[in-house]
């Protein structure tokens, strides 16, 4: 008590913090913090899972780069990473900021546009599937042949896969992204609009100068989780190709589902454990470059 | 004591090992069975992650295809020679369960058995006109032209046969049709990818013709083979004999069985699989012993016996597999039947190399790669599994 | 430029109504200052004015036209909060050029506007600085800058100078007169400050619980109040009150004195006015008080002296200088002329 | 269909609770599309969910057919996965779980967040990027890590083994963090002069301060706890310890999926999350009534 | 109750320094007025009072007590905020409630005390309102009771009043004075408002850039000031400032006026200040000045007329009623005791 009372207020809110902060930090180094360190390391080495670590240098690394398959994964972790999220902030915005202003149903619409965030990706992942199919099944063929339009290969295409799979992320997700961004919105005082309308500039003065600026900390939030959820995609590459896991020819395959199946499938855990760390450095430098790019000036 | 057995679960397979829990918990009082299962999908994670942990079951149900990782890792142990001789083994059980054999010794062995076989629609059949399913592969390819239907644009409404490697396909190319053609997928000792050859480039375009050349199928059709089979959409389809449950409880469908169609030479082949049995590095004294008894039960004829009638898979020995009862059944009888002459591929990563069958097909449909090239990259990329697997 | 016409204006939030009918005209070019306790509904009259809130019935017009539904920025005004509603994330010199948006000047003129305005708030050297960086009056200074510097038809003021210091202030109040003179605006301002009101409003509106109480001239409110409230009300000290009874055209007070009383009020009783600045030490007058002073509180130039007349307290002013002790005993006395009459009863004057 | 009454009576009331209406009355075509093209959208939102409910009310000869509604409708699915006895426990776990982890979460996450936010102190910074990193390891490779360690503290097939690893999420905290800039600090000096000490400023001051977004965080952490399935899986080994995702995989067998019965599971597993969802959000939709106090 | 000391108390906002040594003793029981131009920094000095803010160097003491190092919560104060800063979360009555949250009392004697603060402050019947329904000054009120509810030893205002009508911000200084000598407790106070500072303050306190300019009873800084910023800023409207030469004890104006001198000024030039309330119509004085009126402004009880003196703008005092019209020639005068004298070059009195 003595010693706490010697602190002077800084040092007091400062002392105040770390207690905060303990018990999560202990969580944290157990729970994460260790087990990735383990990751580090065991991309060093060589492991089956069953067996012993044996020690392996930088060899998984080696391997890893001389992969032809790695560096088209690479390339789709990226495209996933660039279309989805802009795409994916910027339908969910231009909704949140109408349904903000929506009053008749804004509960019955909100929850419409909510609901598939909150069922299961499986399940989901298999109707979207369902969707792609060619005829006679495939919901959206079987609208184009209705129209004499030929069919269009969406999932079993080397080049339409890809974003045929993004889809079903980005609807997805979309949810979450309009709550957030109604939350923003609401935080927002009504007198900023209220001295904006008084000054009498447009709609979209209001909203570029106004809205998105004081939305900043709810963006900030998003391009960086989003951004984070998009180079992580996983469940729908891996539910919507169950057959041939991120097919065809590798074409919808990340990086995560490139993991898991060398982890869970070869078992070859440092291979695994070596791309993980090539996943983790590349998320780290977007988050970093994000958050500096949008950080208070 | 109490032992404790895992499986991945599919109720008939649960139901069938809980009759034999119960059958040798009478037989010996003194042992209890404690049985877990998990979600087939997940159960190899599962196992996986548990038992290299020491946690676990005593006696474990793994496929075929992992035996050579656990016994790496020591993580099973041989059978007792006392009890499973491997000459009485090999004498008594398809030759094809030889696979579990490592260092003269068996490490693990099947209740039952898979095999493959033409399932036909009976209903799709009669309104085609036609009689018998197909015995010879060119049979097949006129068999399935006529059970095609497409709609005006052109669009396939009705496959003749199913096709895809992602299902069962990659083996009825690599263990039947291919060695049909004449070829053979490995070398003896399984460490060398043998069919990049003129066997191969022919097998290989068979199987491509299916679908560019006489159009009776497409890969992609109704997302996966056994739906469209299910769906009536699909006159044949090639599957295991697992399949059985699930079309026997598929209303308004009627299906026939037909042993897979003889090649060109009229030679058959067949592929076989099994789940097995073996006995964890965790069983030490007394859980040993019950273990191993509980071995010796879940691989009996009366075991393979209850297997079959609850869960529809195949015995494991001839013995308890060629009674005249199973060969004569409609629906086992070609499944059974297909046993004597198949072969089990060898696997080392199974899912990586089906990868690399599935690839090369999909080369040539989406890329419009040569077969020859095709094939040449396919054996090429399962070269490099292989190598790396036995390279350590 | 533009005449503001309110007609029987009435808002009410959920189902209590904060204002009830309020009607009045405002000519092109007119100050008008509202005042009247908190709460009483300004803020709510102006917003009523800007249209940021819907009229519940009524009429508001600005230059003959009917704007109740027009948006704000159709209504050619411009307002400043009383929470000043600057935005945290803009500069001061964004700030300010906020409301010059939407008008057509060249970019180099918005930029000499925007300058001229800092320098006449004296900000110039603000102008790069973030809201969070300035203290309470330097905010509130953007926010008027952000008003003036747009010339609109109708301002609005909503308190403006009420966080800035005496000298800025008064600064700042002829700065806003002189805006006023020049470019003839008519402006609505809201204010607390008594000398804001008296020495800035063509006419004062002193409004009490939704309602208007009186509208005139400064000199018209203060010397000739309607009614007790607005007696009250303005001037700081305010006005004591002594209640008396009327007889023959004469009013006894409390305490005995009595004054000449030319009105007829309904009842009987009559409360006599007196300002403290009308109420000082001698016996120059025909209001007679005698009393103990109680407290003396010195403001410079005089000071005010509460005085104990037999259990009432009544303000008188002194001397700056010298002001009598408190303890002292005093004679106090005010001119008739000075008085002012309302009926006890009813709170209306007696005229 | 009583949800969707549910919804409307949620939104009049949200009406009132908004308070006065800033809207005029013109341009009521301009709103009339908004509302329209926004309902149209949600629909197709929800299209898919309509087939998943579809597909769960077939048979599985007819899963397969595009149709909404199912030409022979049956509630077979129904009564089989829910005269399932494992299938309560499975709900059951599920539930508490979910909700465990909730509570956890929103009460550390917040903490963690506030402290970053409002609080200055040196490595502050390295405490935000590290508790972040965490999420960029993908949790399949954490999962073994995690089971050794359940392994060695006894926790395998228990509820506090399948909690342990989502009591707090980098998520909630990036979350907390960025929807604490917007309370203004005076509040908590205010608090600080009125004697409270920093805990109790964060308890009665900032937390109902970003009631949305602690809404909205109970939402997503409630939901990725309801939907988890690797861990779950790894860590649990009796069925009566399942969770329901990991549970409802067990209606897809052997080189097929029973569709049908899958969607059925599905269907029923979203009504919990849509009851919290309803639950919370009108949280979201109350906002920050701050709005005018500061300026 | 404690006496409060800051001894050459700094400090600094990254590396611009906003306070440069700050010495203040303040007596216990004694009422402090903080005053100076926006963005001085007396919320600064405040905040660092209460502990807000960590204190850069120097030493602020409470009761003897070096309180550098302690929490708000510990140093027995308590703080109205320049914006209010109410919890919109809470209702009026929890609000003000919470500052007895950590109090021992019982919760009956809780909701009494909580009940007479709002009865004091007229909010009774807005105990159960959310702040978001109240406007500007109830929000105020609000601020101010939470702070009074407590007694704590040394109360902080920062500009608690300035949204308050005149009305109820004379009620409130007397009330707070009221509080002040009933509790005794220790007062900073902060304001812009001249009269509250002169009416209230024991001391007066005043601040500019950072720096303390003087320290007085408001008679001493009001009739005393110790140099020209002071003389200024003291005084609503504030002193005229006439320049001239220092010549044989006399001081010669700048339209050729003189007037006795006696101090020495280490430039000669000087500058003469004379309060507009000094400067009366009618050539009774020693300070002669004529010129034409510009402007009059009523003022009720005395109006202001605005006098250009050769090119030079004075402000003088004349009659509530019947004032001079604009445009008219006057004569004005003051006397020479109510002169002062500041050396033009330093700005500091000359005495
Ligand atoms: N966080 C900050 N960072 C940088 N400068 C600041 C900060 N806070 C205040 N200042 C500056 O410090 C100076 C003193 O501010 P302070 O708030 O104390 O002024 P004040 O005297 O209270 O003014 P007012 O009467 O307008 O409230 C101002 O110039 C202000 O711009
Ligand atoms: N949103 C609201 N809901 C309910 N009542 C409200 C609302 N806004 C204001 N009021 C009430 O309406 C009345 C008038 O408020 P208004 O803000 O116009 O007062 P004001 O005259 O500006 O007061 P002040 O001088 O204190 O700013 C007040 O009693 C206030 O409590
Ligand atoms: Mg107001
Ligand atoms: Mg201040």
């Amino acid at each position: 008590m003595n010693f706490y009372s010697n602190l002077n207020i800084g040092q007091k809110r400062v002392l105040w913090a770390w207690g905060f902060l303990a018990v999560p930090i202990i969580f944290y180094t157990v729970v994460r913090f260790y087990p990735t360190a383990n990751a580090i390391l065991l991309s060093f080495q060589e492991w089956n899972l069953l067996g012993d670590r044996t020690w392996a240098g930088l060899e998984n690394y080696a391997t890893l780069a001389s992969d032809p398959v790695f560096w088209k994964v690479f390339k789709n972790t990226f495209l996933y990473l660039i279309l989805g999220t802009p795409i994916s902030l910027i339908v969910a915005f231009t909704v949140a900021y109408h349904l903000d202003k929506v009053r008749f149903m804004h509960g019955t619409i909100r929850a419409l546009y909510f609901l598939p965030f909150m069922t299961s990706a499986v399940a989901m992942a298999w109707v979207w599937r369902w969707f792609y199919q060619p005829v006679p099944i495939g919901l959206f063929n079987n609208f184009l042949a209705t129209f004499g339009i030929p069919q269009i290969a969406f999932l079993n295409s080397t080049t339409n896969a890809l974003p045929a799979i993004l889809a079903p992320a980005v609807w997805a997700g979309l949810g979450f992204q309009i709550i957030i961004f109604m939350a923003g919105l609401r935080a927002i005082p009504a007198t900023y609009y209220e001295a904006a309308r008084i000054d009498g500039v447009s709609r979209w003065t209001v909203l570029f100068e106004i809205t998105i600026p004081l939305l900043k900390p709810t963006i900030v939030f998003l391009v960086v989780f989003s951004s984070i959820g998009f180079l992580r995609i996983f469940d729908q590459v891996f539910n919507m190709t169950t057959n041939n896991p991120g097919g065809p020819l590798n074409s919808t395959k990340p990086l995560v589902l490139m993991i898991y199946d060398t982890a869970f499938n070869g078992y070859d855990m440092g291979y695994a454990a070596a791309q993980t760390v090539v996943l983790f450095t590349i998320l780290l430098l977007v988050s970093l470059l994000q958050l500096y790019l949008l950080r208070d000036r | 004591v109490e032992i404790e057995y895992w499986q991945y679960f599919f109720e008939a397979r649960v139901t069938a090992m809980e009759q034999l829990i119960e059958n040798f918990e009478d037989a010996n009082p003194d042992i209890t069975v404690k049985m877990n299962h998990f979600p087939y999908a997940d159960y190899r994670t599962k196992v996986a992650a548990a038992i290299p942990a020491g946690e676990g079951p005593d006696v474990v149900q793994l496929f075929y295809g992992w035996l050579n990782d656990y016994v790496d890792a020591e993580l099973i142990q041989p059978l007792p020679d006392d009890l499973f001789p491997a000459a009485q083994i090999e004498e008594e059980f398809f030759p094809m369960v030889s696979a579990m054999k490592q260092d003269g010794r068996y490490w693990a062995l099947p209740t039952a058995v898979r095999s493959l076989a033409l399932f036909y629609n009976e209903r799709l059949f009669d309104d085609a006109g036609i009689e018998n399913p197909p015995q010879t592969l060119e049979e097949l390819v006129a068999t399935a032209e006529k059970l095609t239907k497409k709609d005006g644009a052109g669009n396939l409404t009705q496959v003749g046969l199913t096709t895809g490697m992602t299902a069962q396909d990659h083996h009825w190319w690599r263990e039947v049709l291919l060695r049909q053609f004449g070829g053979t997928p490995y070398s003896d000792d399984n460490r060398t990818v043998t069919y990049n050859d003129e066997a191969g480039q022919e097998a290989l375009q068979w199987y491509v013709d299916l679908e560019q050349t006489h159009g009776v199928t497409e890969s992609t059709f109704m997302d996966e083979p056994q739906a469209a089979f299910k769906a009536g959409r699909a006159g044949m389809h090639i599957d295991g004999s697992f399949r059985i449950g699930a079309l026997n409880d598929t209303r308004g469908l009627k299906w026939g069985v037909a042993e897979l169609p003889a090649g060109p030479n009229g030679d058959r082949y067949n592929y076989a699989s099994y789940w097995v049995n073996a006995i964890t590095s965790k069983a030490e004294g007394e859980k040993y012993d019950a273990a191993v008894k509980f071995m010796a039960y879940i691989t009996s004829d009366e075991a393979m016996q209850i297997w079959l009638e609850t869960v529809g898979e195949l015995p494991a020995k001839p013995s308890a597999a060629l009674t005249d009862e199973n060969t004569g059944d409609a629906v086992y009888g070609p499944f059974i039947k297909g046993l004597e002459y198949a072969n089990t591929t060898v696997f080392v990563n199974e899912s990586a190399q089906r990868q690399a069958m599935t690839d090369m097909v999909s080369r040539i449909e989406l890329q419009g790669q040569s077969v020859a090239e095709s094939l040449a990259q396919a054996a090429e990329e399962e070269q490099k599994i292989l190598d790396e697997y036995y390279s350590e | 430029m533009a005449n503001l016409a309110l007609r029987d204006l009435r808002k009410s939030y959920g189902r209590s109504e904060v204002l009830h009918g309020i009607d009045l005209e405002v000519d092109d070019g007119e100050f008008v200052v509202f005042v009247g306790p908190s709460g009483c509904g300004k803020s709510t009259t102006l917003r009523l004015i800007a249209g940021l809130e819907e009229v519940t019935s009524g009429e508001v017009r600005i230059g003959d036209r009917m704007v109740n539904n027009l948006e704000p920025k159709q209504r050619d005004i411009a307002m400043v909060f009383q929470n000043y509603a600057i935005y945290p994330h803009m500069s001061v010199r964004k700030n300010i050029g906020f409301g010059l948006r939407t008008s057509k000047m060249a970019k180099n003129d918005k930029e000499t506007r925007i300058d001229e305005v800092a320098a006449l708030l004296g900000m110039t050297d603000l102008l790069d600085r973030k809201p969070s960086q300035l203290s309470g009056g330097q905010r509130q200074r953007v926010a008027i800058g952000r008003a003036m510097v747009r010339n609109p038809a109708v301002f609005l003021f909503d308190e403006p100078l009420s966080n800035l210091d005496a000298q800025l202030r008064t600064q700042m109040r002829l700065e806003i007169k002189k805006l006023h003179q020049r470019v003839g605006s008519t402006i609505v301002f809201v204010t607390h400050d008594q000398v804001e009101a008296m020495t800035m409003a063509d006419r004062i509106v002193i409004m009490k619980d939704g309602h208007i109480q009186q509208i005139g001239t400064p000199a018209e409110v203060y010397h000739a109040p309607n009614n007790i409230f607005v007696a009250q009300f303005i001037g700081a000290p305010s006005m004591n009150l002594l209640s008396g009874r009327q007889e023959q055209g004469q009013v006894t007070l409390f305490n005995g004195a009595s004054v000449p009383c030319t009105g007829e009020p309904a009842s009987g009783a009559v409360t006599v006015g007196v300002r403290p600045e009308d109420l000082q030490p001698g016996s120059d007058g025909e209001l007679q008080l005698e009393g103990i002073i109680t407290v003396t509180e010195p403001l410079g130039a005089e000071s005010l002296l509460y005085v104990d007349v037999d259990g009432h307290e009544v303000i008188a002013s002194g001397p700056g200088r010298h002001a009598p002790e408190a303890g002292a005993r005093i004679q106090l006395s005010a001119r008739s002329e000075n008085l002012h009459l309302f009926d006890t009863g009813t709170g209306e004057a007696i005229r | 269909m009583s949800v969707a009454e549910n919804i409307e009576i949620k939104a009049s009331s949200d009406a009132l609770l908004r308070g006065p209406s800033n809207a005029k009355k013109p341009r009521n075509i301009a709103q009339l599309i908004r509302w329209i093209i926004l309902f149209a959208g949600g629909l197709l939102m929800v299209m898919p969910i309509a087939y998943m409910l579809a597909t769960s009310f077939k048979f599985p000869f007819e899963v397969y057919n595009l149709n909404l509604i199912p030409e022979e409708p049956t509630i077979e699915n129904y009564t089989y996965v829910l005269g399932d006895g494992r299938f309560y426990h499975w709900f059951w776990n599920s539930l508490l779980i979910a909700t465990l982890t909730t509570v956890s979460n929103v009460f550390f996450d917040s903490l963690v967040g506030y402290t970053l936010c409002k609080f200055r102190f040196r490595g502050r910074y390295i405490v935000f990027i590290a508790i972040l990193s965490t999420l960029m390891i993908p949790t399949e490779m954490l999962v073994i890590p995690w089971y050794l360690m359940s392994q060695q503290f006894g926790w395998l097939d228990t509820h506090w083994g399948i909690m342990f690893p989502g009591l707090m999420t980098a998520f909630g905290v990036f979350l907390m963090k960025q929807f604490f800039e917007t309370v203004p600090d005076d509040f908590i000096e205010a608090a600080r002069i009125d004697g409270l000490n920093e805990f109790q400023i964060w308890w009665t001051v900032a937390l109902p301060l970003v009631r949305p977004a602690l809404a909205a965080l109970a939402i997503f952490v409630f939901l990725g706890n309801w939907t988890a399935f690797i861990w779950p899986l790894i860590v649990t080994n009796s069925q009566e310890m399942y969770t329901l995702p990991v549970g409802l995989t067990t209606f897809s067998v052997e080189q097929q999926v029973e569709w049908e019965l899958i969607m059925t599971g599905a269907a029923i597993s979203t009504l919990p999350t849509l009851i919290v969802f309803l639950i919370f959000q009108r949280f979201i939709i109350q906002g920050v009534v701050m709005a005018g106090l500061k300026g």
